[in-house]
Formats: structure tokens, sequence, C-alpha cells
């Protein structure tokens, strides 16, 4: 590489080299986001579940064995 | 024990034959719009005739999959089935009972589709007929082994229709381009051994892992 | 594992067992055992994995955690024999709509009889047996042309013609008529008398059918 | 062995998984920076252009349309190994990495044809060639859509973590058949190859290597990342998630 006009339009083929790095950051810094965003929201739920009292929560039941009166 | 699930399935499937009808329908039906569609010159005709055969014949197997596998998971058979029999061999009749009520009439109704495509324009014999039929009597059980995979992958899954066509159409892409590619072999009168003996080796492959794989799936399903 | 094998169960015996549906545990650590000849009463409110408990037991539903042996050999073993001695009888009736009564009950036999059975006997007691069910003469009709009675009794039709060592139903009493209620509590006392087990569900106490354990899934 | 054994099984343990991927991931994402800086250092100002082929400039296409097209293939046949893993051992957290390797590997997929294209326009004049290697890859991209749709389509995750193995174990046996096929196909219509435009030169090599590390580094955290909120997911009513959601225990913390 010689100048930045060269780094910048890469010959006659700038759009087609930067376009290319720049649709695999989109891409790679999209699902960065994504995921990141994914955990911070089920943490946020965790938390909220756990302050709220235990309407939704569903015990395991046990298997109770008797003879018949 | 094969036999009598067998025997049970061919007996639905007869009271049943409007389903199995329509496979076939859509079959002729597809490959008919053709000639409106492009051209109806022959040579033309003949040059698309082995893609737009197999195309249409890969469509009618994916088409037909629902009705052997939906109504059994629905009514509780399946598990019943599940629980007498082992997996694999309820795969095997599943996937023996599709072959014989949709590949076969699709091998069979082959060559009427061969006559409206052409396929035997510019030559005195029926070679080419031949081996369309053959091409397809290989390919499509290779077709019904992967549809059962997916077909019993999807059964417990809530959006069904189309997803079974999403998982298995790259599955079948190999199946298809040595199907066509057979025909077009014989229609420029090469030899079309090799693509033949290489349908059979996918054959043999399938046969080995898809009845063990759709006898899995089917067990996850129901539980 | 090594438990069991040190003390023997003989019948169905489901050993520190998890059933869990959806990801929802609905069972936790349940130790089950149904002896031969004796007959289980299985209750708990709707919801609270009775039948996925019985799915489990069936051996469609695959348990969390845990093992469930039938004779001592967990019920996958091929040795255990469990798939030809078990007869489960689903909320589903399992019937084919485009098959006849007596071809859909044929079927099921032979499956489980692996053709040792000849057509003509299997004829005959097909005949009989949906006669003392009451829909007698009815065997060449397609099942889907029969009422939602008629249809859960032929379903019942099939305990009698297949030979089996445990039942497991799922609610076998419910919208059935007196005189098949009677049927079916005797048929069930008369499989215990040939060491038969058996497990049921019901919503209600069955008068007719004396039960031997009570088994409730509920909370503690 | 035996080591090596106790921490497959740990590895099993959603809590351990969670934990450790915590300590590790602060070190791959600095790797990953690192190489991915020096990397785009050479790949876009350091390296020569290509004048053998003719292809100036395009030729730094190649180096993230290469490590995307390996960590597409290599992606496909990790989720494969989990899957079978999964189903063998019966270990739910093999199935948890199945489901997170998927969007990725997806990604990167879409990269590899996206790159591709657009590095074949200025090459054969055109966005599309019915190419042995971007025909695959077209395929594989439907592999993969296929899994995040089934896997999506269950309410019940056991199911759909099962089904979806299996899909993931009769995709990986096809890859090689439909690699093979459509390369057959593809010769037989004399179509070109995209893999021969860039011959490797040594001047090539140094930003092609740099960049293949830093994609499969930053592939491999991406990943992690993923596998850390499908734990959480899958554990929501565990009490360490809770503790770690209200921030009671370090989210790095010892074992």
């Amino acid at each position: 590489m010689s100048s930045w006009h060269e780094f910048i339009f890469m010959g006659k083929h700038g759009a087609f080299v930067w376009s290319s790095y720049f649709m695999t950051l989109v891409v790679l810094l999209g699902l960065f986001i994504g995921f990141r965003m994914m955990l911070k929201s089920l943490k946020k739920q965790v938390e909220v579940a756990a302050v709220a009292p235990d309407s939704k929560k569903q015990k395991a039941r046990k298997l109770k064995v008797s003879q018949p009166d | 024990m094969i036999l009598t699930l067998l025997k049970r399935e061919l007996k639905v499937a007869r009271r049943n034959w409007i389903g199995l009808a329509i496979p076939l329908l859509f079959f002729i039906i597809v490959v008919s719009l053709f000639p409106f569609a492009v051209s109806p010159e022959a040579p033309v005709l003949q040059q698309l005739a082995p893609g737009v055969i197999w195309v249409a014949a890969l469509l009618a197997m994916l088409l037909s999959l629902e009705q052997f596998y939906r109504s059994d998971y629905q009514d509780g058979s399946l598990e019943q089935l599940l629980l007498m029999s082992s997996p694999t061999s309820v795969a095997i009749s599943k996937i023996l009972a599709h072959w014989l009520l949709t590949g076969l009439p699709l091998v069979v109704l082959s060559p009427l589709l061969g006559v409206l495509m052409q396929i035997n324009h510019g030559v005195e014999h029926s070679a080419h007929t031949w081996v369309l039929m053959l091409s397809l009597v290989l390919g499509t059980p290779t077709l019904c082994l992967l549809g059962a995979v997916g077909m019993s992958l999807t059964l417990a899954a809530s959006r069904n229709g189309l997803l079974v066509s999403i998982l298995i159409i790259p599955l079948y892409v190999p199946v298809l381009i040595f199907g066509a590619s057979t025909v077009t072999a014989s229609l420029e009168n090469m030899r079309y051994n090799g693509e033949l003996a290489i349908l059979g080796a996918f054959l043999l492959i399938a046969i080995v892992f898809a009845p063990f794989a759709s006898g899995r799936a089917l067990k996850i399903s129901v539980g | 594992m090594s438990q069991s094998q040190d003390i023997q169960f003989d019948g169905l015996y489901a050993h520190e067992l998890t059933v869990s549906r959806s990801e929802q545990i609905l069972l936790e650590d349940a130790d089950l055992h149904l002896a031969p000849s004796t007959i289980t009463y299985l209750y708990g409110e709707n919801g609270a994995g009775k039948t996925s408990l019985m799915r489990c037991l069936a051996g469609l539903l695959q348990p969390e955690h845990g093992t469930v042996y039938w004779n001592n050999k967990p019920i996958n073993h091929p040795e255990s024999g469990f798939c030809s001695d078990l007869i489960f009888l689903a909320h589903s009736l399992s019937m084919k709509n485009e098959l006849t009564i007596a071809e859909n009950l044929a079927f099921y036999a032979q499956l489980r009889l692996k053709d040792r059975v000849t057509t003509t006997v299997l004829k005959t007691q097909i005949s009989q047996v949906l006669i003392d069910l009451g829909i007698g003469g009815l065997e060449r009709r397609m099942f889907a042309e029969l009422s939602a009675g008629q249809q859960h009794k032929v379903a019942l039709a099939r305990l009698v013609l297949e030979p089996a060592k445990i039942w497991i139903l799922d609610e076998p009493f419910v919208n059935l008529d007196h005189k098949t209620r009677g049927w079916l509590a005797a048929k069930t006392l008369e499989f215990k008398k040939q060491g038969g087990t058996v497990l049921f569900t019901s919503h209600h106490h069955i008068d007719e059918l004396p039960v031997d354990q009570k088994v409730g899934v509920e909370h503690e | 062995m035996a080591n090596a054994w106790r921490w497959f099984h740990q590895l099993g343990s959603p809590k351990y998984l969670f934990q450790k991927t915590g300590q590790w991931l602060p070190w791959i994402w600095g790797a990953t920076l690192i190489l991915l800086a020096v990397g785009l250092y050479y790949s876009l100002w350091a390296s020569p252009i290509e004048v053998r082929q003719g292809q100036g400039h395009t030729v730094r296409i190649m180096y993230v349309h290469v490590p995307a097209a390996a960590l597409s293939m290599i992606g496909y046949i990790a989720m494969a190994i989990a899957a079978t893993v999964g189903l063998v051992w019966k270990m739910k957290m093999a199935f948890a990495v199945v489901r997170s390797i998927a969007p990725v590997g997806a990604a990167m997929t879409f990269l590899a044809l996206f790159t591709g294209s657009v590095w074949g326009k200025p090459t054969w004049g055109t966005w599309w060639e019915w190419d042995a290697r971007m025909t695959s890859e077209l395929l594989l991209l439907f592999l993969y859509l296929g899994y995040i749709a089934l896997h999506a389509s269950f309410s019940d995750r056991s199911k759909a973590d099962k089904a979806g193995a299996i899909l993931a174990i009769v995709g990986v046996i096809n890859i090689p058949i439909i690699y093979f096929s459509v390369k057959w196909w593809n010769t037989l219509h004399q179509g070109y190859s995209i893999t021969e435009k860039g011959a490797l030169n040594p001047a090539f090599q140094t930003p092609l290597f740099l960049m293949l590390a830093g994609i499969y580094l930053l592939f491999a955290a991406l990943v992690l990342m993923r596998l850390r909120a499908e734990i959480v997911l899958r554990n929501q009513k565990s009490r360490w998630v809770i503790e770690w959601a209200s921030g009671k225990t370090l989210e790095r913390g010892e074992s």
C-alpha cells in the first residue's frame, strides 16, 4: 500500500473490498451485541423472577403410597 | 413383524387412495406446465425433461410424506407400535409402504411424462424412457429414506407442513443431481453406468443409516 | 442399579424416578412397586403428572432420572420381555379410522402374538368380545363410523384379545356405561387372579373394583 | 486420562461451565482483538496486491472469505460432534453447545457466501456462479437454517435438543456427499472455481494466517457468549443462577 488514496479506493475495487469487510464487521458485531443483550435480559428476567413471590413456581410432587381403607 | 406392520400400512392406504393419488396427479400436472411456460418444441422439452421430471418426482415424494406419518402420530397408534416393536422396524415398514405407494407409482407413471416431455424425440427406440425409469427406481427409495428421517423429526414440532421440506431438500440435492444427469447422459448418448452406480451407492448408505435415525427420531417425537 | 439387584422386586418397579415434561419437573425421586396380582389405583389432580408417570412407566417417556424395572430387568432391556407383556391404553384410542373394527383389533393381536394365532381363531374371539361389550356384529364396520362410546369399547376389547402380564390404563372407566364398567372391573379382577399387574387412573372411586394399593401424585 | 475424564464430566455441569467460560472469555477476547488488529493491518495495508492473475486489490477479500468458509464447515462438524456427545452420553450441556454454535456457524456461512459473491463480481464478472464451493456453502446455509428452524419449532426443549442433534448428525454425514456431488456436477458443466483465484503466494500467507487465527478465536468467543446465555436460559430456576443474577456471587468466581 503506498498511499491513503489507494487504501481507500483499492485500485478500482474499493467498493468490493470494503463491502466485504464491512459486512463481516456488521454481522459479527450484530451477533456480539445480540448475545450480550440476550444474557443481560435473561439476567434481568431471573432477577425479577427471584424477587417475585413463588406465584408461578410449581414444586415437584412426590408419590404417596397407601393401602386402601 | 415388519410384514404385519406393512400389511396394515397398505390396508390403510388402500382405503385412503385419494390421498395417494393427489401427489401423483401433482407430479403429472407440474410436468405438463412446462410446455406452456417454456416452449412446446420437442428439442427444447427434451433437453429439459430429465430435470423437470426429477424435480417433479422429488416434490411429489415430499408432498406424500405427511400422509404416511401424521395420522399415526395423531391418533396414538404410533406410540402403540413403538411399544410393541422396535423403532427401526416401524420406520422400515413406513418407508417400504411409502415407496410402494408413491415411489413405485411414480416410476410407473414416468414413461407417460417422458412422452409429454418428448424424451424420445429424434430416436426410434425407447431407451431413454428405460433409463429414466431405472434412475427413478434407484433414486426414489433414497428419497423415501431421507424423507422418513425428516418427517420423523418434525412430527412433534409445531410448524410442520413446510418445515420438513426445509430440512430435507438440501439432503435431496445429491440424488437429484445424479438422478437427472443419468437421464441427461443417456440423451447425449453417453455412458450412464457411473451415475447409476452412484445412485445405488447413495441408496445403500441411506439404507444403512436412515431407518435407524428415523426410528430414533420417532421415539423422540412420541416421548 | 445395585440396590434393586440386592432386593428382588417382581413385577414393575420404578427406582428413584424423576419425571419431567417440557422442562417442568412433575415428580421427583419416586419409588413405586407394582407387584404381580395387584391392582393399583393412581390418583392426583389434573396436571399433576399422572399421565406422564404412566407414559414413563410404559417406557414411552424417558425419565429425567431413575430406572424402571420389569421383573428385575430394566424395561428397555430386550430380555425383560416388557414390550410383549405390557398393554398400555392411553387417552388416544390408537385405532385407524380407515380400518374395520376387526382389522384394528386383529392387527394389534397379531403384532403382539407375532402371527402365532390363526385368523379364524382370532375372528371368533373378536366377535365374542364384541358381543360381551354389547357391540356384537359390528366387526366389519369402519372404526370411524362408530359413536365415541362404541369406539372406547373397541379399545378396551384389546385387553381380552391380547395376552399380557401388566396393564397400564389411563382413565379406562371414563364415560363408560354401567354395564361396561362392570365388564371391565370383572376382567380386571380376572386378570389379577391370573397373576396380572394393573395400574389405572380414574377421577372417581370405582365401586366395582377393589384395589390393593393407592398411589397419589401430590405435594408433600 | 482419569483427569481428562473428570474434566469432561465437570464440563457437563452448567454451573462449572458457566464459571469457566466466564474466566476464559476475557483472555479469548484479548487475544482475538490483538490478532485481528495485526491481521487487519496486514490484510488491508501491509500486503501486496495480486498481480499474476490480475486480481489487484480484490485478493484482500480472501482474508475474510477463507476463514469464514473454513469456519462454516468446522462449525457444522463441531455441532455434529457435540450432538453425538449429547445423544450418547446424555449430556445436556452438549445440546446447549450445539444450539450455541448454530447461529454463529450460520453467520459464517452467510459471510462466506456474501464475500464469495462480492469477490466473484470483479473476478468473473458475475455476482453468482454455480461453482462447487459456493453451491455447497449455500446448501450448508440451508442445513444450518434447517437446524435452527427445527429447534425453534418445539415447545419442549429436550425434544428440540434431541431432534436437532439427530438432524445435525444426519447433516454431517451428508456434507461430504453433497460436496462431492456438487463438485462432480460442476465439472460436468465446466464452471469456474473460486479457489483457483488465490493460489497462495507467500506474501499473502501472513495476513491470511493472522486473519484465520483471529476469526477462529472470534468464532470461539461468540459461541461461548451464546453458550453462557443458553446456560442461563436453561437453568433459570437454579439457585446459582438466581444468585448470579442478583449479584451475590462473583461472575468469574472460583469453582
